[in-house]
Formats: C-alpha cells, structure tokens, sequence
C-alpha cells in the first residue's frame, strides 16, 4: 500500500480514528470484522457509545484481559469480548429486530467496492471456486440507520475501491452514507462522491485519480443535473 | 454519557403531539402506565390514534384519556371489559373509531413494526368477519392472512425496574404488550417503580434493551386501576 | 335451563369435571373464560397439565388466598391468578407464537354456535348495536392443536347450540374437534356430528331433538358418503 | 407427572431419523452442543438437512458430522471460519448442498416457523444475489422480498440451566439462535451445564419456557470447540 501512495494516507489506525471522531455521544454502533473493529479504541473522551454485536450482545466491551475470557461472550468475528455495565443479552432474532428495525444508528464496514450511488459490495468477489458467505453483512446494510464504509482507498493492485458501478456482487443497494479511506473521507450524495475532507498532503487530483468515479470538491454543491452523473 | 431519567411524568410526555399515535402498555390493569396516562391528560394532545388491548376501565387511566375526549381511533382486540362505560359510549355515538384486531395478531404486527417487518402472514381470522379488507393468500394448501406491522409516534409502557440506560425488567403478566411496544414507538417512556444503577439489571434477565427506551421516569408507588375504580374516582 | 332439560343434564361442574377426564397428563392447556376455568379444578389426581394464560403466563395456579393477590398477576379474564412452581412469564408476541405456531395441545373454550363441520361462533351474536370485541379467542382456535368446546346443549330460548350451519359471525372454520354439552359429547368428525356418550338418563333421541343437525349415534360410523352431509 | 430429564446424550438423540431437518444450536462455538452432535455422530443419522448459522470448525461436532458425510445440506449464513475446511472441501466436490441465507432472515425464518407464521417480508437482500428465486414486493414505497419460515424435526442446543418442565436459561451469547430453534423443532433436545429443581428458575428469568423443549440432558462440563480444535481432535 505504501508504495501505492507514495507513503500519502493515514494509517489503518488513523484511519479508525478518523470514523471515530464522527460517531455522536449516546449513539448504539455495530462495529464489522477487521479495521471497523479498531474505531472503539479512538472514540473521543466524553462520549458514551453502546456496541451492538448481532450474537447477542448490547454494551459490548473490549477484548478480556489474558485468561479471563469465557468462550461463549465472544463477538461476530468470533473473538472473546467483554460486557460492559448496563450490558444485556438476547436472541438472534432479537438482535436482528434491533438491526431490521431501524434501532442502531450507526454501522462501520469494510469494503471491497463502493458504487457512486451508495451501493456496496463487501460479502463476495463472485469467484467460481468461493465458498459463498453473507452473515450480517446485508442485514446490517439495509436496516442500520448510517452505514459508514471504512476502506484503503484502491485494491492492493491499485484498482480504484470507489468506483461508478459495483462489478463484484452487491451486498444493498443505495446504503452508503459516507466512506473513509486513508487518502479522505467522501460523502454519498445524490449527485455521486461528494469530497469532505483529504487526508494530510493529499490532493483533490491525487484522489480523484484513484477513484473510479468523478469527484465533487469539497465545499461545491453541484447545480441540479449539473455534473455528469 | 447516557443517561435517559426523566425527572417528572409531566416532562416525560411533553412532546406527544395532536394526532400521534400511541401505544398504551398494559393487559387490564396489569401494565397499564396509569401515571403516564393521567400527564397526558393534563398535557392536552389530541386526536390520538391509541394502540392498547382494551380501553381501560371506569374512568381513570386510558378510560379517563377515551373520556376526555383525546382518542380519535383505538386499535385494540377487546374494547370491552367489566367496568368500561367510556368506551361503549363514545363508540355508539361515532365520536370514537375503533379498529378490531385478533390479540395474537395485534401483538405481532407490534412486534413486525419494531422488527422492520413490513407485513406477514396468519391463519387468525381467516373465514371470519375479520378477514375483510385483507389479502388471503395459500402456503402450503392452507389459507393465511396479510397483517402489516405496526409503528408508533410513542410507547408509554410500565416497568418494574430500570437503570440509566432504560434496561428494563418487568413484573409478573403486567410484562404483556410492553416489550413490543418498546420497540415499534419512535419514542418509548416508561414508568417504573425503580431506577436502579447501571450494573444493578444482570445482563442475562434484562427483558427490554435500553435501545429500545428514550425516556425513564420513576413513580415509587403507582396506582392501580382496580383500586381507583373500586374508589369511585374520575380523573382529572 | 333446568325447565328446558327437565332436570336431566349435567350441571356446569359436572360437564367441566367430564371435560378434565380427556385431559392427558403433562398437556399444556388454554382455558377460556367462563365454564371452561372450572375444568382445572377438577383435573385427575396423578395427572399434571400446564396452564396457559394468554397475556403471558405457562404454568398458572389457581386464584390466590384473600389479600395475597398481585393486580398485575391475572389471567385472561383479567381475575388474579398465582404462578405454579416451574412457570415463565414472557411478553404477548411470545405468548401467542405459542398458540399460532401450533405448540398448545388443547383450548377449552365456549361456543354460541358449533356446526357440523367444525365452526366455531364465541365472539359476537352479531347485534348491530353490540361493541365487537374479539381478544384471543381466533387465533387460539386457529392455533391450538385440539378445541375442546364446553357449552350448555341449547340456548336459554331452547335453541339448539349444535347446528348446520352457524348464523353467528364465526370464531374459526372448521376449528372444533369435540363438544362437551350438559346432555352429551360429541365429535366433530368429517361426517358430521359423531355422539360419543350420553348424559345419565338422556337418550338418543332426546339430544337429537335439541341438534339443529344429524347426530350419528354411538359406534356408528357412517360409510364414505353414507350420511345426508 | 412431566419430566424432560433424559439420562444420556445417546438416548436423547436416538430416534433422529435419515432425512431429518435438524437446527442445531451456536454461532462459532458459543452455544454448539458438542456432546449432542458427537452423539448424533455415533448414532448414525445421515442424509441430514442442518440448520445452523456456520459449518463448524476443525474436526468436532458440526464440523465433524459434516465430515462424517451425514449431512446433505447445509441452511446457513456463514459457511467459511477459521479452521473451517471440512465444509469447503464437501461443498467445491459437490457432495453437499448450500442454502445461504442472510443472518437475520435465518433467525426470523426460524422464529416465523415456531411461531406459526408462513412467511413475512424483509428489506434485506433486495437487489442483491440472494434476491434471486424470491419474491418482491413493495410496501409504503420501499421493496422487501418474501422469505418463508423454517421449521424442522429436531433442534440440538445448549443451555446452562434447565429444570424438569424443560424451562431454560443460557450461558451469555451462548443463547443466539438455541430459543428459536427451540420455537421452530418438533423435538427439542437440550444439554444443559446443570439440572435444577423445578422452582429453582426464577420465573422471571426464563428465557425458554419448558413447553418448547422435549429432552433435557445434563453434561456437567461441556468441552469447548475451541480446545478441541488446538488440541487438534478429531471426532470421532
């Protein structure tokens, strides 16, 4: 990745921490597997956020101290965890109620493309030989309120993660709220990416050459029908 | 920090607008967030759709709301009960609409409207003069009926205990409609006898998740509606 | 009542006691309001069944001792009631999946009209000035395994109870499996009404007079399309 | 008098049958009852449709019943863990079929087929390639899709209590989908850490009640997929 971006971009902890300023005091968060699951570790001072992980689990905490865990409090990615106080477990249906429900307000994942238009792939690269495997992925996508996407900004071979149109399998359509990469954070709006923010030293061009839609620049509403899309 | 006390039953049901939609916890008396129900009164809001079982008894509680003239629709399962006057005569004079709902089903499309279930299927009712307006449809070479959930502009429902973070534990059959409630209102309040501290609602026996509730207030010694009506009493 | 039976008939306490002799042991049981909560008191001793109370109640005991009583511990008939040893309470949704999704094995309730085919009428005489009010008794009857109907045979005007078709707006089709009436019991059965036993000192024909449908008498069972249904 | 205890793990999964539909409890090892599956291995059923939200992992309980060639299909959300290769390697040689379903859809088809609910309407997976084959439909402007409810002949689950009525506590989120499945089996066999006396649960507290569970079955300390899996097992 570094030689990708020229060593431009924020860390994956940067990059955590980034979402994490952007999560609201009070809020009920759904953390996905991977990088999402780093945001709890930055949410500012101050600021009392309940997770929620679909096994079960409201007032989820973190990882137990060496020796204390019960391998049955574990978390979605099947990682021992903790509860908090004021903590509550339930059933699966339960869980996925608060989920359908509109109950959460906020989820963070991790992507494999984010379309323009707010679709998302992230569960399948559509490979004949995978073994295909969705768990709460689509769920999570069409039921939480704000979907956040937290993602390097292009693949490992460089291809563009933002792009006009999804070519791997989607897993909701028109879902993403707003995406945060190690080179911005990008808006999802009627009018396609909507530039918020570049990360230290990066460029709009930088950017907007490494994501396969067109960019809208920070601070710029486009005119009614007024860009491409 | 969360914290979703609410220091009055007043304060607790401030913002119920003219025309909301209500669902009133409560099976009988049991459940039945009289409090709650005696600070809308006095709070005024009106032309209210109201979701309950029944439509209370004498005239204290929901009866006295019914009463008073604020209840513009019921959407209950049994709209009669000993002791309930208010509502049979309102209803006869059209001053009050009422729509009729299986309480199996009623129960469920609760449940459906928190769950984000825009609709589902049952064999209540199918053949019966209930089934009118609704789509019948065949699983499995039997008939089933189209319910669609149901959502709320507010809950106000009854507790035993809560903590902070509006985890709630009930008590004994006054459990009923609440926990669905909880989660089909936009904004839940409840009455508990209790507020408890954060940690004191073990994990494991919490009935209603505290993200399921905005607003916690506690009345020590609730009233009951058997008693108040055995008393006489009319409210205001 | 008695002016129309001329003495002969059981007495409700009787017909619920006939009630509790087909009431195998470790069954879970509804029992509607009226007659059929008599039925629990008179159970087989040896036999434990587990009673149901709609509103969120397995295992409920009998009425509490004066001044014990909890306002918010009542049955479906909104008297108070107590928890037996080894009851669970839980909310209405899942009270009534327990009724719907078929796991009750038998509902006592009562009747305003019962057909031959099984139909039930209990919930409104269809009066035009009369508040409908409907509560339970549909989706137990189109959930609970096997409907017990307790009725007086005849209506207080002496019509028949038991009939071709119901002229009452209906509870359930086809829901009824037996009927327990002060003269007698009988089966619903795809022939119709099947007598199964006679009240003491009542005859065949003296219940088939107060039957607005066929009876098939005792032990008979008609051949394929040998009755007049 | 009722009583649910059954003596041994064999005994309590005896009559599961070749071409049975079975939902067996857990989500990753939280909740799997090991001592059940390996039972059910022992005992020989094959042809097996399983419910459960993964496949398993190394080569124990459902892992190794999958091994074992008893299972024909698999309904799940999530076939591929770590330490998941039995599935993978069955399921690319096409010796056992894959239903995936979405993770909420699994459990509320599982709750709609306990309780008695033919099919309701999602939002999830629509215009995705789990949409295919289902049916579409628009509710308040937004599309759902029809999913169906699932029941089956036999659920294997863990709890941590049971009393002899069948009534059940669980271990934290060890409880997932075990109270659905539950709902949705026709014979519900339970391994539980611990047997009380009736009475011992309080009946606030519990999550099961008992007139969802046929057979209860104490294994006092139930092994962990996890040490086994380290401890490179392989069942049988």
């Amino acid at each position: 990745m570094s030689e990708l971006t020229e060593g431009l971009g924020l860390t994956r902890d940067a990059m955590a921490q980034r979402v994490a300023v952007d999560i609201r005091d009070g809020a009920y968060v759904n953390l996905g597997i991977g990088i999402p699951e780093l945001v709890a570790k930055y949410v500012p001072e101050g600021r009392e956020v309940i997770y929620h992980t679909e096994n079960g689990l409201l007032g989820m905490g973190p990882s137990p101290e060496e020796g204390q865990g019960d391998p049955e409090l574990i978390n979605a990615g099947k990682r021992q965890v903790t509860a908090n106080l004021g903590a509550a477990f339930f059933h699966h249906a339960d869980s996925f109620a608060m989920i359908r429900g509109g109950h959460l307000d906020l989820c963070v994942l991790g992507a494999l493309q984010v379309a323009a238009n707010g679709d998302l792939a992230n569960w399948s690269t559509g490979a004949p030989d995978a073994i295909p495997a969705v768990g709460g992925a689509m769920d999570l996508v069409a039921g939480v309120k704000t979907i956040y996407v937290i993602t390097q900004h292009c693949t490992k071979n460089g291809d563009p993660k933002l792009v006009e149109t999804c070519s791997y399998p989607l897993t909701g359509l028109a879902v993403v709220d707003r995406v945060f990469t190690d080179l911005a954070v990008i808006d999802i709006t009627d009018s396609g990416f909507q530039l918020v923010e570049l990360s230290p030293g990066v460029s709009f061009d930088y950017v907007q050459e490494r994501t396969g839609a067109p960019l809208i620049p920070i601070g710029e509403t486009p005119s009614s029908g007024g860009t491409e899309r | 920090m969360i914290d979703k006390r609410i220091a009055s039953v007043d304060e607790a049901v401030a913002n119920v607008f003219d025309g909301a939609t209500v669902m009133v916890g409560g099976f009988g008396e049991a459940g039945s967030p009289i409090e709650l129900l005696h600070a809308l009164i006095d709070q005024g809001a009106t032309g209210l759709t109201v979701v309950n079982n029944n439509t209370g008894s004498g005239e204290v509680g929901l009866a006295a709301l019914i009463k008073a003239g604020r209840v513009a629709k019921m959407i209950c399962s049994y709209p009669r009960t000993t002791n309930s006057t208010v509502f049979p005569e309102l209803y006869r004079s059209g001053r009050v609409e009422l729509e009729l709902v299986p309480q199996g089903t009623l129960a469920e499309r609760i449940r459906a409207g928190g769950a984000g279930i825009p609709a589902f299927y049952t064999q209540t009712a199918v053949g019966t003069p209930l089934e009118e307006g609704q789509e019948r449809r065949s699983f499995n070479g039997r008939d089933y009926l189209l319910a669609t959930g149901l959502t709320a502009d507010f809950a106000l429902i009854k507790g035993r205990a809560a903590d902070p973070h509006g985890n709630l534990v009930y008590n004994k059959t006054a459990r009923n409609f609440a926990p669905l409630m909880a989660m089909a209102a936009r904004t839940t309040v409840v009455q508990v006898a209790e507020i408890v501290a954060l940690g004191e609602l073990d994990a494991e026996v919490v009935v209603t998740p505290g993200i399921f509730v905005e607003r916690v207030v506690a009345v020590a010694n609730p009233q009951h509606e058997s008693v108040l009506v055995a008393s006489g009493v009319s409210y205001p």
